[in-house]
């Protein structure tokens, strides 16, 4: 597929692949805003995105078959310490992948959830600022400079706090979720920001690659070790890491369902992928601090994480409450697999970040399709659903399978992987614990699960009703993925192998 | 097929019918309720005194096998089992003591029926005439919340 | 026989017919199905090449020996495809789409996993076997059922993934997935899976998912239930254990104890699930001792076990079908009315006791020959104990309290057609399995043919299975034994049959276990804010040290949606990180 | 007489307005060769704009300035600094290179110029219609949730 992709591709598209997949849907975006009906807006989105999945695949072809594994673009011909450098390697590539695909099967599925959400004067305005989102998600994923990445940091940001106060239209509760997440991702970005300022005056550089090279001599630098404390908090608070996740339930729960869906997919992810890139590109998994964060830090929090959002996931009534502390309790099961600090361990985590964007997209379009037709999100809302929306609700209870971890879904890989990273390790207590959160999942999906499949209606007059088939689609997509890529993991196991090679700059995949 | 004449097939055709008839009736339950069947098979547990008959059967047969023992000496690999009477008497006690540990253990373990809360009657899909299923509470779902 | 089909494995005929099934509306297309799905994996399974990879896959460079039949998994194939054909005749009275095709996937998946050639495989299907399984529980639609369903499929999944756990272990010290038997326990990722193993096949302390779930299942489901699960576990112990010394003892005390349970439960199907775990005690001990002829044993003994535990089964699922209850205290003289169900029960009840001339006494006698020739004193003493409880449960308990003792009055149907056809197979197997050999290949010799170590059956077969002595004592055991029931319910010491539930080792997490995590609840709803509470208490002070400074409106402090504790939070890790980078590196 | 008290604002306000729109435009175009530029001068059309709403009233400056307009506005910005871009790429330079924006050898400098102009032109734009569209936001919010709602 990406082969002929490439050989399809006119020569421009594969030399300005990187910043045409950030740059077209931030043109497009303000024009989107123009658009006098929301149809219109919603399909230019969909092209849009489109057009930005197919750069994705095509850098990731570029990189799979570039020599050193790397694709640099100078933005304006700037020299790279001085420019922007938009830096491709399999991490980010496969990064990008995920946020592309997401957003066009989100975009797709988004339209009869935006028709019964958002005001009809404001859809192409959602549109538009969803774009913006999406434009800034991507250029997080792309950018080499540390500054540029905090800008589209920043415009991801903005863009998703007014996509969550849009939800006002379903539920008041969306704008102090919305002012609440606004003020802790500026607190995040902040700390970033300054955590930059430090690197800078250690470095005099804010390209990342340039940063890496000048690390080594500096690592006992005071500067720089502060710089590592406040980029690993404020991407952490971004990543929704435990504790500093405290935005993220409301956030998701409040937020219209297509922002919910999407966000929870790629915006956590994203942020993720930023730390990743400081801990193990920027700075090296052998400094002295870092290898002390990874064990007092990351993985004591990741564990936390895992356990407690399970728990706290487990006594919620609300669907989308349920989902959304699972999330934080699956950044738990990331954060794990990166502090283990070894390839295996970051390979995992990425496998995880992969199969987590798959299960919860999936779950959160099926949780969607429900509020569209039934206006309803706790757990009672849902009872007798298996017997009324048959097709939504079987590829919601693939998808929690697998979020679960069974055998032959893409979460059961994943966490194998995780178990063979740890075990490799000797950590099997920690082991335990993952086996012990999954049993926790067990508990708050079969809740749910029993809800929809043995209870009656809570409603007698619900009639046979499900997602339109625009809403199906992409859900079924998204769930036979689950299943696909649970019995042949090669394909996105490798991605997550190569990226992790790539962000500890080995060039392994050859 | 071999036997050409009418009245040969007539013949087998009663014997067919008498035959089924007579099955028709050994599986058709009296107006009690009484399997025939059951009267034929079963019929001598109903006769007064059985209880007197079995036990003391069993007595003389039991002390025909202990005796049977003391003529016949076994090689057994271990060799308190070559004791007379060894597995009769093992087996007596065994199973009496099982038995009787039975009242103590009752005690302390009987719980009411409802005791974890979920008693429920029996199971979808018995026979919808089933004497004892409408004695108990209707199959019903459980709610959503507890336990 | 053609290629394709040389390769395809009988399990999984049956779980595509299961899954098939599942959609099949038309009822008589799905008997048909039913029926012919585990005839046809009968044929594949026979005419199937024995000792080579008839079925490989690579995932992610690892070989998986998908389907591979040897002289072992054969023999318990065998009788599970038999098992299906006969659960298959059993369910043809209920039109139930889930139930059918639940129980031919169950069926499949654990004959799947018995063919596996390597770990993962076996995994994989022994997972299949725990998710497919419940459904038969479920069925059932009362409360009771449902939690219960909930509790075994947790204790099944735990089952699997701590067999994961020890397969990624044993991969990475081993290197591969083989079917080699292990022979170190100390090692934690054989001992994971020991521990898995052994939660399936229900070792003591580990069982009462076992008696928890299997008598609150369907009619069919309990029959069903009863086949597989256990005897897969035994399968794998077989394979992966054999001769590992401490499933001698582990066996003993699962013959025993469940004696205990038995007398005084009052729900027969309750009665046959400690019953279970009382047979399977036999086969595992056999693997502890680990001999050919103790293997021999085992295979022997859960072949037959299969046919006359699914027979009890059936009898009691009749039973609980015509008259809605299996409760012994409310049963009674039913032999007036289901006469025939009476005779096959009583058939099962001889086959289980061991009477000669039934199945039992043919298989069991090899394992506790084979213990007492190695020379443990004490288990053959417990074994024996647990041959005369036995037939105080099975054999005597269930047929008396629920055909004859003192009549309840109920006056039912006879069991329908299909039942008794299923009950009179399996009765006819067991009769048969203990017949001597009249001509070669005849009776036992039949199941003695087909047991992995062929030669030393026939030995034991021909020196002692119908010696005098080894006749004399069974019945001295057998006849002293009921002799003693009759003289205890002679003189009123035989406790009587008493409505209510029977604790055992599930009390620890239905009781205690709900209990502590209400608790626990409750405690973490209290202590949480009251945590908070000291926490800013603490930080009180120069929180309102720095809001006078910085804030003098105090904004931030009342500030309602803007969440204070996550920003401290953030400040508190920061701090963490910033301490720990500057103490690693100075 | 007329009672007006804002008289004296209003003339002065007349007076002031267009001053400061030079002076905006001022900054924008010695953005050019030195310090400031665009966003400055975006953000001084929009103070001018914001005084007349504050002297004359909101509903009279939105008749003037129009808020779609001003919406269209900062969409046709961003569009402008992002066409540029595309207008390299379309030249066959890389992305924002302003040196092939006319196939100029190196040295040459027309490229350098009215790229930068263009680009600070739509940032003017942006800025002023951001800033305008956020203020007619804020000035002519009617409370959409009552008091006690909260």
């Amino acid at each position: 597929m990406i082969e002929a992709l490439m050989n399809a591709a006119p020569a421009w598209a594969l030399t300005h692949a990187a910043p045409l997949l950030v740059m077209v849907p931030l043109f497009l975006a303000p024009l989107l805003a123009l658009m006098p009906s929301g149809r219109i807006a919603w399909l230019m989105a969909v092209i849009t995105t489109g057009i930005s999945f197919c750069f994705a695949l095509i850098l990731l072809g570029l990189v799979q078959t570039s020599p050193i594994g790397v694709v640099s673009y100078e933005v304006g011909r700037w020299p790279v310490p001085l420019g922007i450098e938009l830096r491709v390697d399999a991490l980010n590539a496969m990064i990008l992948l995920v946020v592309t695909t997401i957003g066009l099967l989100a975009t797709v599925f988004s339209w009869p959830t935006v028709v019964a959400e958002i005001n009809k004067d404001k859809r192409a305005l959602f549109y538009s600022a969803f774009l913006v989102c999406f434009a800034g998600l991507n250029g997080v994923a792309i950018t080499g400079d540390a500054f540029n990445l905090f800008v589209f940091l920043e415009i991801s940001s903005i863009s998703t706090y007014v996509l969550v106060a849009l939800g006002a239209g379903r539920d008041r509760r969306a704008l102090p979720a919305a002012f609440n997440y606004l003020i802790m991702g500026t607190i995040g970005a902040s700390f970033y920001i300054i955590g930059i300022g430090f690197l800078y005056a250690a470095t005099g550089t804010l390209n990342m690659h340039d940063i890496a090279t000048r690390l080594p001599e500096l690592a006992g630098h005071r500067s720089v070790q502060a710089g590592f404390a406040f980029i690993l908090v404020g991407l952490g608070l971004k990543a929704a890491m435990w504790p500093l996740h405290q935005w993220l339930p409301n956030a998701y729960s409040y937020s219209p369902s297509f922002v919910t869906m999407f966000l929870s997919a790629t915006a956590t992810k994203v942020a993720l992928y930023a730390l990743i890139r400081f801990l193990f590109t920027i700075f090296r998994p052998d400094y002295a601090f870092e290898i002390s964060a990874f064990s007092a830090v990351l993985m004591p929090l990741g564990l936390a994480a895992m356990v407690v959002c399970s728990f706290q996931a487990v006594f919620q009534n609300d669907v989308r409450r349920i989902l959304a502390y699972s999330s934080v309790a699956q950044v738990g099961y990331m954060i794990l697999g990166v502090s283990i600090g070894t390839t295996a361990g970051l390979s995992a985590g990425l496998f995880h970040l992969l199969n987590h964007a798959m299960m919860k997209g999936a779950l959160f379009m099926a949780v969607a399709g429900v509020v569209l037709t039934y206006q309803g999100t706790t757990i009672r809302d849902f009872a007798g659903l298996g017997r009324s929306a048959p097709w939504t609700m079987t590829a919601f209870a693939i998808a929690a399978l697998s979020l679960i971890g069974v055998p032959l879904t893409a979460g059961f890989q994943s966490k194998l992987q995780l178990g063979f990273a740890l075990f490799d390790q000797g950590m099997w207590w920690a082991v335990a614990l993952v086996v012990f959160s999954s049993f926790l999942a067990v508990i708050y999906m079969g809740r749910v699960l029993e809800a929809v499949f043995f209870q009656p209606p809570a409603n007698p007059r619900k009639a046979r009703k499900e997602a339109p088939i625009l809403m199906l689609v992409p859900l079924w997509i998204l769930a036979l993925a689950n299943i696909y890529f649970g019995i042949a993991a090669d394909l996105p196991l490798g991605l997550a192998r190569d990226a992790a090679a790539a962000a500890f700059g080995v060039e392994a995949f050859r | 097929m071999s036997d050409p004449t009418d009245n040969g097939r007539d013949d087998t055709g009663r014997f067919v019918k008498r035959a089924a008839e007579s099955v028709h009736k050994l599986n058709t339950p009296s107006e009690e309720g009484i399997h025939p069947l059951s009267q034929i098979l079963f019929g001598w547990t109903h006769t007064k005194g059985i209880g007197n008959i079995i036990f003391w059967v069993l007595l003389a047969l039991s002390a025909i096998m202990l005796s049977i023992d003391f003529f016949f000496p076994r090689q057994d690999y271990l060799k308190f089992a070559n004791y007379a009477g060894f597995y009769g008497i093992w087996g007596f006690v065994c199973f009496s003591f099982a038995v009787i540990m039975g009242w103590p253990l009752g005690h302390l373990l009987r719980r009411d029926e409802n005791y974890y809360g979920d008693a429920s009657g029996p199971p979808y899909g018995v026979d919808p005439d089933a004497p004892m299923a409408d004695e108990a509470t209707a199959p019903h779902h459980s709610s959503e919340g507890d336990a | 026989m053609p290629t394709m089909l040389a390769s395809l494995n009988p399990g999984w005929v049956l779980i595509i017919a299961g899954i098939a099934s599942l959609f099949i509306r038309v009822r008589v297309v799905r008997q048909v199905v039913t029926i012919a799905a585990p005839l046809m994996a009968l044929l594949l399974l026979v005419f199937a090449t024995q000792n080579t990879d008839l079925a490989t896959a690579d995932m992610m460079g690892l070989k998986l020996v998908l389907y591979k039949v040897d002289s072992l998994n054969f023999i318990f194939s065998l009788a599970f495809l038999i098992a299906a054909v006969l659960n298959g005749i059993y369910a043809l009275h209920s039109d139930d789409r889930i139930q059918d095709g639940a129980a031919l996937f169950y069926a499949g998946a654990a004959v799947a996993a018995t063919l596996a050639g390597d770990l993962m495989t076996l995994f994989v299907f022994w997972e299949l076997t725990a998710i497919s399984s419940v459904f038969l529980i479920l069925r059932a639609q009362t409360r009771e059922a449902y939690f219960a369903a909930m509790r075994y499929l947790g204790v099944q999944v735990l089952s699997g993934v701590l067999l994961l756990a020890g397969i990624a272990y044993v991969l990475k010290s081993r290197g591969n997935l083989s079917l080699e038997a292990f022979t170190d326990l100390s090692d934690p990722g054989v001992l994971f899976i020991f521990i898995a193993f052994g939660i399936k096949a229900a070792f003591p302390l580990l069982h009462n998912w076992l008696q928890d779930a299997y008598p609150k299942a369907t009619v069919v489901g309990s029959v069903v239930l009863s086949v597989y699960t256990t005897k897969l576990a035994v399968y794998a112990l077989a394979r992966m254990f054999p001769g590992q010394e401490h499933l001698i003892w582990i066996g003993a005390t699962m013959t025993v104890f469940p004696v205990f349970f038995a007398v005084i439960e009052n729900d027969l199907r309750r009665v046959l699930s400690y019953s279970i775990n009382n047979q399977v005690g036999f086969m595992v001990c056999g693997v502890g001792v680990g001999t050919p002829l103790a293997l021999n044993g085992v295979a022997a003994h859960a072949f037959a076990d299969i046919f006359f535990k699914g027979l009890l089964m059936m009898s009691m699922g009749a039973v609980l079908y015509r008259t809605g209850t299996v409760k012994a205290s409310q049963l009674g003289g039913l032999h007036r009315s289901m006469p025939w169900t009476t005779v096959f029960c009583i058939i099962g009840a001889m086959s289980i006791s061991a009477f000669p001339l039934f199945s039992a006494f043919v298989t069991k006698s090899m394992i506790i020959s084979e213990v007492a020739t190695a020379g443990y004193a004490v288990i053959f003493l417990m074994l024996m104990f647990a041959s005369a409880g036995v037939l105080e449960h099975s054999g005597i308990k269930i047929p008396y309290y629920a055909f004859f003792g003192h009549d309840s009055g109920i006056r039912v149907k006879e069991a329908p057609f299909n039942m008794l056809l299923a009950m009179g197979i399996a009765a006819g197997l067991s009769i048969f399995l203990g017949l001597p050999a009249l001509v070669p290949g005849f009776g036992h010799e039949w199941l003695y043919n087909l047991l992995p170590y062929r030669e030393e059956a026939m030995g034991y077969s021909h020196h002692h299975l119908f010696s005098f002595s080894h006749i004399l004592t069974q019945f001295q055991l057998l006849v002293l034994a009921i002799f003693a029931f009759v003289l205890l319910k002679r003189i009123h010491a035989y406790p009587p049959e008493k409505r209510g539930v029977i604790l055992d080792s599930d009390w620890t997490y239905r009781k205690l276990g709900y209990g502590l995590v209400v608790w626990a609840g409750t405690v973490w709803g209290k202590a949480g804010p009251a945590m908070s509470a000291a926490f800013f208490r603490v930080t009180g002070r120069a929180y309102n040290w720095i809001e006078a400074a910085f804030s003098p409106r105090g904004e931030l402090a009342r500030g309602g949606v803007l969440n204070g504790a996550m920003a401290i939070w953030t400040a508190a890790l920061l701090g963490i990180v910033l301490l720990l980078s500057f103490m690693a590196v100075s | 007489m007329n009672t007006d008290h804002h008289v004296i604002l209003r003339v002065v306000a007349k007076m002031l307005i267009p001053v400061i729109v030079i002076f905006a435009f001022y900054v924008q175009f010695h953005g050019d060769f030195g310090p400031g530029g665009g966003f400055q001068a975006g953000v001084i059309i929009a103070v001018a704009i914001i005084l007349y709403a504050l002297i004359f009233g909101v509903p009279a400056a939105m008749r003037a300035v129009p808020p779609a307009f001003t919406r269209s506005l900062a969409a046709v910005g961003v569009m402008i600094y992002a066409g540029v871009g595309f207008w390299a790429l379309l030249q066959g330079g890389q992305f924002l290179e302003y040196q092939a924006l006319f196939h100029e050898p190196p040295g040459e400098h027309h490229g350098q110029h009215i790229g930068i102009m263009v680009i600070e032109i739509g940032v003017l734009c942006g800025v002023s219609g951001a800033m305008l569209t956020i203020f007619y936001a804020f000035a002519g919010r009617v409370a959409e949730i009552r008091d006690e709602d909260w």
